[in-house]
């Protein structure tokens, strides 16, 4: 009686995503005792030194160590990433619950906010918060989750009102319980597994953004690196050493592929649909 | 034998069907060994949960991704287990042909009910549509199908569960097909619409003289339509024979449990509940549940023994 | 059916959008002010061999008014020319105006050169010249104000009467102004606003392509002085300084100008290309919050020892701008050479700064005194792209004599705010056009007390000597006064004087014989360029 | 049906006057003063002094001073009567620029909005229906890979590469028409098929899960077929709903990509009023950009309920 076990191939992707998650995880915990090099420290006689044994990610304009500065930057850009993220889950989920449970006049209005709040340019709100309060990490925080809780709120509303019609749910009313607990009881585990995925692949285009707000003279302040930062620092020398920006880039798109592939794994953990019908009578 | 071979439509020697899940691997039927006629109803009668749909998805090879099915079956002749996908589509629609069973769900939500029994006419016998439509609304109307023509241009949620379970028998047999798998052609439908059904497609099948193969719990419909029946239990076969014999003299404990069961006999049900297909119990599969159980039912498995006349069993003590 | 229509409409709005992009290479949408589309131009340049000169730079051009955008019509373009002109060490020579006198101190008499047409053929006179200024100051009235001029009159055909409300020692230098470029009154049409800058200059107004924001220019065939060697130029805008590195590179455009500057060595080393590099009248220079520990004349000096100006000027602008040691590039007529700044010396710095106290007490690497460790921020700003670098180099070297600073990179507008409200600002990096007018002292003049009492610093004696040199009629007298103030601001310190503003020109092989004029306050191309 | 359009153009003019009001408000919030910005953009450099006097002058020529209100509801006056006032650093009216510019940023957004969809959908239909065989995860892994750069970043490596050395695309602008589209369109489609491919894959398996797929199996459809028969018209509501999300990225987002490419489109324009607080201009782009975001996600509601017969058969006629 041959039968495959059941195959590690289905689920790649969680296993890659989650092994490049290890690694950054290695790297953010003991990164900075590795590295040999102040990512502050200037000294120009280094200045623009190829990657090399001694500076594995070479040295930037300002002869600091790139490696070190990555790691670093790689630490800042986390904490941003998932201080933004659990802000916009926790505004954005709210939001989504609330406006697809009760809905009626409640869903109306929390929708045109949301559409207020997607139809307005965010550089302009990145600005003005960057403005007032001036530059610095927490403030970009704000600036970045101010924009990015739409996306919550737009997949728990969807994903509530598809629960409303469930059996299930209209059971839970049946018996009685309050709006509240059958929110906390059912509504939530239903809708947790999609937070879950489209949380992790949020990480990537979090820490981009903050490249795009530097890149427009919005980002971070000097010289404590982050990623986002340093990827625009590096663009004056793309040509006579690109190896500035193009580490920063990879360990970017690394950590982005590796919350993007977890999050796409856990996304067919999760997803009903793919659960195999085991048995059908 | 060489006659009997072209009257014999299938010929299903020890299917066996296997699901991947994330623990282990599920058994949903075990050892199936069976010939369908030409011309013939057969009946596969059984509680839900038993492996009936299985079997016949397995045999349409209309299973999802993750099952396997070994054994061999012969349609006509091929070895359709092993036979590639392209090759077995041509026979779908025009030779063997399915009514699904959850009506509500097996019609496209937008698409006009008409054109969905339309599609396969056109899709096999590349007539014009004047032509098929035609056809298809003859089809409906030996359906008794309501408000014609104008019901085929309705969509399926304007339908009611009667109607859609008739669009979906129209559908199947559009191409007069020379077998049928009809699954659970009752289901759902309440007490008025499943005589209506019933008698439709006892009416149909009589006049196209097709070959069914009948999957229900349900007697009635078991005893209106079928020839032969053949009772399923956790995923094997104990017991097929002529409907008369079955359903009327069973000499399985089982089959003679569901017949007690029935309300007109008094509605004695059997204690327990069938078995999950992942804890299947060792020796007899029934012997939990069943009355005369001794020590050797809970240890040897039995194999089918036949009793004449067509009739087998699946029990070492239920021979006369 | 509904699936056809779905299709359909899809592939429709997709051909409707590659035919809407295709027809719009065959000329741009017809602009109010474009003449002629400038890709038949350029085919007509070709053909009859014309020499057609297409330059990058960074900054938009927004509009073509000669007045608030007097920068690129005079400077840049050439369609204006002022009454006043300088020469390659700034020094005042005539320009449309022949001759200049102050008859009292608050009048002055300009004579017009005679013969010149502007572009639309009409003669330059007295009377136009009136009106241009006139109009010149109604639009800018911060113009007027600046060099306190009361009235403008033709008192003859070609001799116009300027009164100051004050003596202006200095007013032919407030006229040299790209802003009072002399336009002719046709510029403008009924209701003011602006159709095609007519000018005097070696160059026709062409095109101005708002969208694209593309400027071309035509040889003036008439033009009163020598004609310039080629016949087009056009102005292209690449804002950001990567890509317009690439775009001389790839050959789409024949110069570009302020590239970056770790770009310029491997432009340089490519064969078909030549870098240049000149400081410009504009200065990198930070002034400290007087009201800060800075108010102490020792503690500034110090700050301006510990910085290595040799350094930064290699490392961190590579080249592309030479260290400063007065507010005025060496090349300025009127700057001061004897001043020698403040050389590269930690350990002086280190002595100043324990003669007032600050030393390290606590032993953990930042000096302090009575308690408080000696940190600051040093506010900059991004669109200038050599200061963020500065400020992080200017950190660093201070760190290494135990001085801890901050770098805070904001908007260019927040920094006025940020001074008022944080009171941890030490010095405002930033850069400053010192040749905006071409007088000794009115650059001067922004550090009098009027203008830095703001952040806490007044100094009466330098306002006196300030006003006597403005009063000074005298050029060679008023030249010796600006360089003894030169002196005293640097001894003050003040201000810290980091670097002259570098620009850089990035040349294809074909050109040849450019002339830098330190005058130009981004760019300025002279008009006897050889192309072959 | 036209009920259901009139109240969402109704809802979409309240969305356009919060939008207006949060842009005046912000903007007045963001930094500097807006005499001193004005005179850095026109008169004097980035840098340069600027006296005491000149604010003066110009607070008073430009009359700034007016209190926040007044100012904007003269703006609301003359938008109502279609004059959106002039642009201070382009001396000219706002309405003309917008109408210049509009052009060029409709057509590489739709350019890259369609093509970027005639790319994703057929990709996001392959990884699905060759589920977590080689060809899915190779494409998941490259869109995520395209996903994770950042818009200018690509945009340089692309000119670098295909202007520079292979001398094929101009740098930049838009003097060639059709050749100097193909850089800004790569890049602008890189950045939003990731996201069309995810959609469409997880609605297409969601379609293959449903019984009228295996039924269109049984009557002999292959797999194409069926899709193409039942499958279309019923996994497009989700993909079209994130299409017209995309459709707002690409009209508020290409700010990047048109700074690098200098592609004249309203990115430019928006970026270069708010670094100017040229409130008048800035309140032109911002509503051009909300008005287009509003439109794509009404045209995303009317197809959606164009596909699904619900919405005109009257909700079902029971026999």
């Amino acid at each position: 009686m041959k039968c495959r076990k059941f195959s590690v191939q289905r689920n790649l992707l969680l296993w890659i995503g989650g092994a490049i998650l290890l690694v950054i995880i290695f790297v953010l915990v003991f990164g900075p005792s590795l590295c040999t090099h102040d990512p502050l420290k200037v000294d120009y006689t280094l200045k623009l030194r190829a990657p090399c044994r001694e500076y594995p990610f070479g040295t930037d304009g300002m002869g600091r160590s790139v490696a070190a500065r990555v790691v670093y930057g790689l630490r800042t850009s986390m904490k941003i990433a998932i201080v933004v993220m659990l802000i916009s889950c926790v505004i954005g989920v709210c939001v989504g619950v609330l406006s697809g449970y009760v809905g009626g006049s409640v869903d109306l209005i929390l929708m045109r906010v949301m559409e207020v709040v997607l139809a307005f340019p965010d550089t302009i709100l990145a600005l003005a918060i960057l403005g007032t309060l001036g530059g610095g990490m927490k403030n970009q925080i704000i600036a970045l989750a101010l924009v990015r809780w739409t996306k919550y709120a737009k997949m728990a509303r969807d994903e509530t009102m598809r629960l409303k019609k469930e059996e299930y749910m209209e059971a839970a009313v049946a018996m009685g319980n309050g709006r509240f607990r059958i929110v906390l009881r059912y509504v939530l585990p239903g809708i947790i597994g999609q937070i879950l995925v489209l949380a992790t692949m949020s990480i990537g285009p979090i820490i981009l953004s903050g490249a795009t707000l530097s890149f427009l003279g919005l980002g971070v302040q000097l010289p404590n690196p982050e990623l986002g930062l340093l990827i625009n620092e590096g663009r004056d020398f793309i040509r006579s050493a690109g190896h500035i920006s193009l580490f920063p880039g990879l360990v970017t798109a690394l950590t982005t592929l590796g919350f993007n592939l977890f999050g796409e794994g856990l996304n067919d953990y999760f997803d009903p649909r793919l659960k195999e019908k085991a048995v059908s009578d | 034998m060489e006659e009997e071979q072209t009257r014999e439509l299938w010929r299903i020697e020890r299917l066996q069907v296997f699901f991947k899940t994330r623990g282990n691997d599920i058994m949903a039927v075990n050892e199936f060994s069976l010939s369908i006629y030409q011309g013939e109803r057969l009946c596969l009668l059984g509680e839900s949960g038993c492996g009936k749909s299985v079997f016949g998805m397995a045999l349409l090879k209309l299973l999802p991704e993750n099952a396997e099915v070994l054994g061999k079956a012969y349609y006509k002749g091929m070895e359709t287990v092993g036979m590639s996908e392209k090759t077995f589509a041509r026979l779908r629609g025009t030779e063997i042909a399915v009514i699904p069973q959850g009506a509500g769900s097996s019609l496209d939500p937008t698409m006009r009910c008409g054109k969905q029994v339309e599609e396969c006419l056109r899709l096999h016998e590349k007539e014009n549509s004047q032509v098929c439509r035609q056809k298809v609304l003859s089809l409906l109307k030996r359906l008794e199908l309501p408000r014609l023509p104008g019901i085929a241009r309705d969509y399926p949620f304007e339908l009611s569960g009667g109607m859609k379970q008739r669009i979906l028998v129209a559908a199947g047999i559009v191409c007069h097909p020379q077998f049928l798998l009809v699954d659970e052609p009752t289901k759902g439908l309440d007490w008025g619409c499943r005589d209506k059904v019933i008698t439709l497609l006892k009416k149909l099948v009589e006049d196209e003289e097709t070959s069914v193969l009948l999957i229900t719990h349900d007697f009635n419909v078991a005893k209106s339509l079928a020839d032969r029946v053949v009772v399923m239990y956790a995923g094997e076969i104990v017991e097929y024979g002529m409907r008369e014999d079955v359903l009327e003299r069973p000499v399985h404990p089982y089959s003679k449990g569901l017949l007690a069961a029935l309300p007109q006999n008094g509605f004695q049900a059997i204690e327990g509940f069938s078995p999950p297909l992942d804890q299947i119990p060792k020796g007899c599969r029934f012997h939990p549940r069943c009355p005369h159980a001794t020590g050797r039912c809970a240890q040897e498995h039995p194999n089918l023994t036949d009793l004449g006349e067509g009739r087998e069993v699946r029990c070492f003590y239920a021979e006369g | 059916m509904k699936k056809k229509a779905i299709s359909l409409f899809l592939a429709l709005t997709l051909v409707l959008s590659l035919t809407a992009c295709s027809n719009s290479d065959n000329g741009t949408a017809e602009e109010p002010v474009a003449t002629k589309t400038e890709t038949q131009n350029s085919e007509e340049a070709e053909e009859e061999g014309l020499k057609e000169i297409i330059i990058s730079e960074q900054w938009t051009i927004d509009s073509v008014d000669p007045v608030s955008q007097g920068k690129v019509m005079n400077q840049k373009c050439r369609v204006t020319e002022l009454l006043v002109e300088t020469d390659e060490r700034m020094n005042l020579i005539p320009g449309l105006a022949s001759s200049w006198e102050n008859t009292d101190e608050n009048t002055w008499i300009f004579k017009i050169q005679e013969g010149i047409q502007f572009h639309d053929g009409t003669a330059l006179n007295a009377e136009a010249v009136k009106w241009s200024l006139d109009n010149a100051f109604e639009i800018s009235p911060s113009l007027v104000k600046r060099s306190n001029i009361e009235s403008v009159e033709a008192t003859g055909d070609y001799e116009i009467t300027i009164k100051t409300t004050q003596p202006n020692a200095e007013l032919p230098a407030y006229l040299h102004d790209a802003s009072l470029g002399i336009v002719a009154a046709s510029t403008y049409d009924a209701d003011g606003n602006v159709t095609t800058p007519i000018g005097t200059g070696p160059f026709r107004f062409e095109s101005f392509d708002e969208a694209k924001g593309e400027l071309s220019v035509v040889k003036n065939e008439e033009y009163w002085g020598t004609l310039p060697t080629y016949n087009r130029l056009v102005i292209r805008m690449i804002t950001d300084e990567s890509v317009r590195a690439m775009s001389v590179e790839s050959g789409e455009v024949d110069i570009a100008v302020d590239v970056p500057f770790s770009e310029m060595e491997a432009l340089d080393s490519k064969d078909d290309l030549r870098v240049e590099c000149y400081d410009t009248n504009r200065i990198y220079y930070g002034y400290f919050n007087a009201a800060s520990m800075f108010s102490d004349k020792n503690v500034r000096q110090a700050i301006c020892y510990a910085i290595d100006r040799d350094t930064i000027s290699k490392e961190v602008l590579y080249g592309c701008g030479t260290p400063a040691s007065g507010p005025f590039n060496s090349s300025i007529a009127w700057s001061n050479p004897e001043i020698e700044g403040y050389k590269y010396n930690p350990d002086k710095a280190l002595e100043l700064l324990k003669e007032v106290g600050w030393e390290d007490t606590d032993g953990d690497g930042i000096l302090d005194k009575d308690g408080k460790s000696f940190s600051f921020d040093i506010l900059t700003f991004s669109s200038r792209p050599g200061l963020p670098v500065m400020a992080q180099a200017m950190q660093a070297m201070l760190s290494e004599i135990g001085i801890q600073v901050e770098v805070k990179v904001m908007d260019n507008n927040a920094i006025n705010e940020e001074m008022e409200k944080s009171d941890t600002w030490g010095i405002n990096l930033t850069t400053a056009a010192a040749g905006l007018v071409p007088s000794s002292v009115y650059f001067l003049n922004s550090f009098s007390s009027a203008n830095t009492e703001v952040y806490g610093y007044s100094n009466l004696e330098l306002d006196e000597m300030l006003a006597a040199c403005a009063a000074e009629y005298d050029q060679d007298k008023r030249y010796e006064m600006s360089k003894e103030i030169q002196a005293y601001i640097v001894d003050e310190a003040e201000e810290i004087f980091v670097c002259n503003y570098g620009v850089n020109y990035v040349f294809h092989e074909n050109i040849t014989n450019f002339k830098f004029n330190v005058e130009a306050r981004d760019w300025m191309l002279n008009t006897d360029i050889e192309i072959d | 049906m036209i009920k259901y359009i009139g109240k969402r153009v109704l809802s979409a003019a309240g969305v356009l006057l919060v939008v207006s009001m949060l842009t005046f408000f912000v903007m007045q919030m963001t930094p500097g003063d807006t005499a001193y910005v004005m005179l850095t953009h026109t008169f004097f450099g980035t840098g340069d002094l600027i006296t005491q006097e000149d604010l003066d002058i110009a607070t008073e020529m430009y009359d700034l001073d007016r209190p926040l209100t007044v100012q904007y509801g003269e703006w609301m006056l003359g938008a109502l009567k279609g004059d959106l006032g002039t642009s201070y650093i382009y001396k000219k009216p706002v309405m003309d620029l917008l109408k210049l510019k509009l052009p060029y940023t409709c057509i590489l957004g739709f350019l890259a909005f369609f093509l970027g969809l005639l790319l994703a959908v057929p990709l996001g239909i392959l990884t699905a229906v060759y589920r977590n065989r080689f060809l899915d995860q190779a494409i998941r892994i490259g869109s995520v890979l395209a996903s994770s750069v950042p818009g200018f970043w690509l945009g340089l490596i692309l000119i670098m590469f295909f202007s520079v050395k292979l001398k094929w695309l101009p740098v930049s602008g838009m003097n060639e028409g059709l050749k100097s589209i193909v850089l800004p369109c790569v890049t602008l489609m890189l950045g939003m098929m990731p996201v069309m491919i995810r959609v469409t894959r997880s609605s297409v398996l969601d379609v293959m899960g449903q019984d009228y797929m295996l039924f269109a199996k049984a009557k002999g459809q292959s797999l194409f077929q069926a899709l193409l028969h039942h499958g279309v018209r019923n996994l497009l509501p989700p993909v079209i709903t994130m299409a017209s999300l995309q459709m707002g990225n690409i009209l508020g987002g290409s700010v990047v990509i048109e700074t690098v490419f200098m592609w004249p489109g309203i990115g430019n324009l928006l970026y270069n009023s708010i670094m100017a607080k040229d409130t008048n201009m800035l309140q032109g782009c911002v509503l051009t950009i909300a008005l287009g975001y509003i439109l794509s996600m009404i045209c995303a509601d009317i197809l959606n309920a164009a596909l699904n017969p619900k919405t005109y058969r009257g909700g079902g006629r029971m026999a």
